[in-house]
């Protein structure tokens, strides 16, 4: 039976590769944005499923790609200066704006965000720029935290993301349990969800570089997030991004910073281990 | 985004006299187009930025009449070509009558 | 759509309203033998020109999402995440291609990518108003059939 | 069931809604024949010529939300050798209107590049109108993807 099925699996993949062929394969360009070339391959890391991990870029149409190699052209970049007045802005009770404590975001924010998630010994658990802020404005300054997705959040993330532009990902997994966060994660990532019963790896690994009708299957990276969706012509975080294929899958989305979707971006994030952070990249 | 639209501008610094220069915009801008329809089925009434002005000195350089197919953020690029030194305003009107304006310097020599 | 097809797909939808489903074989209760499913799920004959709308339809089967099918042209974007359509009918017997469709996994193995699009056995939190129930109902797994058995080079 | 087969009817007789923008497409022919129409007007009861005027557009454009579009016309932009504007129509859109570039001595070159919303896979016009009356046409069809899952 057993032998049979493959057999059948075989002829299948033979048929699928002969088509595979009238398709473009991720391009062979490369990402210069101000003058800084980003890098879109890198070696994966040990146990990565795939040899070379690639980002989103390479596989999208030429136009979008030109639209976020040109930061003029790039409307994330709208968000960028927003973020940079949020951060330059005094909120809460204690008369403080981010730049109060850490001045210059240029200077004091440069490269940090190609570690994230990392550990947060008071939270137990790893937490992304977002928490991040959160807990500033909770803790030092007095205010509220973010709705999910709120204008503000979403702004001030892509400014400080920014200030990593280039800077290749790389998580600490060695800081207290991140390693269960991405054992967890990991195995969200092959977990089938929902009535089409797909998991990440159904798309990302199994038909990378495949085309879904027009979709040209990436490798699912998240080191350009926030991303300039040109669907919804708006930044779009990871987590509402991860909400929305789970969705896709027709299955209940997981909260957003729920211990499920922190552990889905600890894991997916080390699957971009050495890409440049790409904030805010540019997706259809 | 809820704030304010606000425009982004890239025009040279400098050039020379009778240089035919390339002038950048982008403004955050929803575009809303009037066609979509809220989660109760209703019509979101339309709100667009419906017409982009460049002047130099006083004088009209370029201008476009927007409908609702512009996308969000709306962008242009085209050209001009400065005798003198002076200065470029932009403006963009907004449906509600609002007005969003960006002044920029240019050196020629 | 022709007389004959209007009547067919009339037919078709009483059947499917009524409450006479006494024929209609419930998705835990589909037999596979040999990679094959040999009853009709409904026992009313699948209709090619309904098939070819549930095929098409990206609410429904969806299948160009991944399936390349030269007999729709018209239809732009064809995906190739599964293996060409073209001909799938000179390759496969509708006993075959029931199976297929009704749930693949029993034919290609666990692995496959392909939705069960007659099955319960789906992945983890399903949306609430979806447990329990298939992608497709009986009938249009037979109607998709139908049409994949016109599908010869 | 009924409602699938009704969503199965709707989608036969072409009454697709356009979930991204929100955009309904009209019914091929009216959009096309509005388009016509609009060009005729613009370019004042006379077919126009071609040749000139240069549309740029993405054969594919991976979202109908943002296509990049750009126009250039020959022209010396001075005397009765001037662009006055150039009106961009899409066929296949709810409303052909696009926008419409004003150009001036000023302007050096009437050349001009924005970003359009495509309800669907349609064709782009640009239509030039001269100084001395005369117009100038140039179309390019646009392929709008269609997105995998999700419906």
């Amino acid at each position: 039976m057993k032998k049979i099925s493959l057999a059948v699996a075989a002829v299948a993949t033979m048929v699928s590769s002969s088509v595979v062929s009238a398709y473009a394969d991720p391009v062979d360009d490369k990402l210069v944005i101000d003058g800084q070339e980003m890098i879109t391959r890198a070696p994966a890391p040990e146990g990565h499923p795939f040899k070379e991990v690639l980002s989103g870029w390479l596989f999208r149409e030429p136009e979008t790609r030109e639209l976020e190699a040109d930061s003029f052209q790039n409307s994330g970049m709208l968000y960028v200066e927003r973020g940079q007045e949020i951060w330059n802005t005094v909120e809460g009770s204690k008369g403080k704006s981010c730049a109060s404590c850490h001045n210059d975001a240029a200077e004091s924010m440069k490269g940090i965000s190609a570690h994230y998630p990392k550990w947060d010994a008071d939270a137990k658990r790893p937490i992304n720029i977002e928490l991040q802020i959160d807990k500033c404005r909770t803790q030092n300054m007095g205010a509220e935290a973010y709705k999910f997705d709120a204008p503000e959040q979403k702004a001030l993330t892509t400014f400080i993301k920014y200030q990593s532009l280039g800077a290749p990902v790389k998580l600490d997994l060695k800081q207290g349990e991140m390693q269960s966060w991405w054992d967890r994660g990991k195995k969200e990532y092959y977990t089938r969800t929902g009535q089409l019963n797909l998991a990440c790896a159904s798309c990302h690994e199994a038909s990378m570089g495949k085309h879904i009708r027009a979709d040209h299957l990436s490798q699912g990276q998240a080191n350009g997030f926030p991303t300039y969706r040109l669907k919804q012509a708006d930044m779009v975080s990871l987590h509402n991004r991860l909400r929305g294929c789970i969705r896709d899958t027709r299955a209940e989305m997981p909260k957003p910073f729920s211990d499920e979707l922190m552990a889905l971006e600890v894991y997916v994030t080390w699957r971009g281990t050495g890409l440049s952070v790409e904030t805010p990249a540019v997706r259809q | 985004m809820a704030a304010k639209p606000k425009p982004r501008v890239k025009v040279p610094k400098t050039a020379k006299a009778g240089e035919t220069i390339v002038i950048k915009t982008l403004i955050s801008h929803k575009m809303e187009s009037g066609q979509r329809k809220d989660k109760e089925g209703k019509i979101i009434p339309r709100k667009i930025i419906n017409k982009f002005t460049c002047e130099f000195n006083g004088e009209p350089v370029f201008s476009c009449d927007m409908d609702p197919a512009i996308s969000a953020n709306p962008y242009f690029e085209f050209r001009a070509k400065v005798p003198e030194s002076g200065m470029f305003k932009f403006s963009w009107v907004d449906d509600d009558g609002s007005v969003y304006t960006d002044e920029q310097k240019i050196e020629v020599s | 759509m022709n007389l004959a097809g209007i009547l067919v797909a009339a037919s078709a939808a009483a059947m499917c309203g009524s409450v006479a489903f006494a024929a209609e074989i419930a998705p835990t209760d589909v037999k596979f033998e040999d990679y094959a499913v040999n009853a009709s799920l409904t026992g009313v004959a699948g209709n090619a020109e309904e098939g070819a709308k549930v095929f098409a339809d990206r609410k429904l089967g969806n299948c160009l999402a991944c399936h390349e099918n030269k007999a729709m042209p018209k239809q732009l974007f064809q995906g190739n995440v599964g293996p060409s359509l073209d001909g799938v009918a000179d390759r496969w017997s509708p006993a075959q291609l029931r199976a297929i469709v009704s749930d693949s996994k029993k034919v290609f193995g666990p692995e496959t990518v392909m939705p069960g699009f007659y099955s319960l056995e789906v992945g983890i939190n399903v949306r609430k108003d979806l447990v329990g129930k298939t992608v497709l109902s009986a009938q249009q797994v037979e109607d998709v059939v139908a049409y994949l058995a016109t599908l010869k080079e | 069931m009924n409602l699938n087969r009704r969503q199965a009817l709707a989608l036969s007789a072409g009454a697709v809604a356009f979930a991204t923008t929100g955009f309904t497409a009209l019914p091929a022919n009216a959009a096309a024949e509005e388009t016509a129409k609009r060009i005729t007007e613009f370019a004042g009861g006379k077919e126009p010529g071609t040749g000139k005027i240069t549309l740029t557009a993405p054969e594919i454009a991976e979202n109908g939300n943002t296509v990049p579009i750009s126009v250039k016309v020959e022209s010396a932009m001075s005397g009765d050798d001037m662009v006055e504007s150039v009106l961009i129509l899409a066929d296949g859109n709810p409303n052909p209107d696009v926008a419409t570039f004003n150009f001036t001595a000023m302007s050096g070159v009437a050349e001009a590049t924005t970003r359009m919303r495509l309800a669907k896979t349609q064709t782009v016009y640009a239509v030039a109108k001269m100084a001395d009356g005369s117009t100038f046409v140039d179309k390019k069809e646009v392929k709008v993807t269609i997105g995998g899952c999700g419906g």
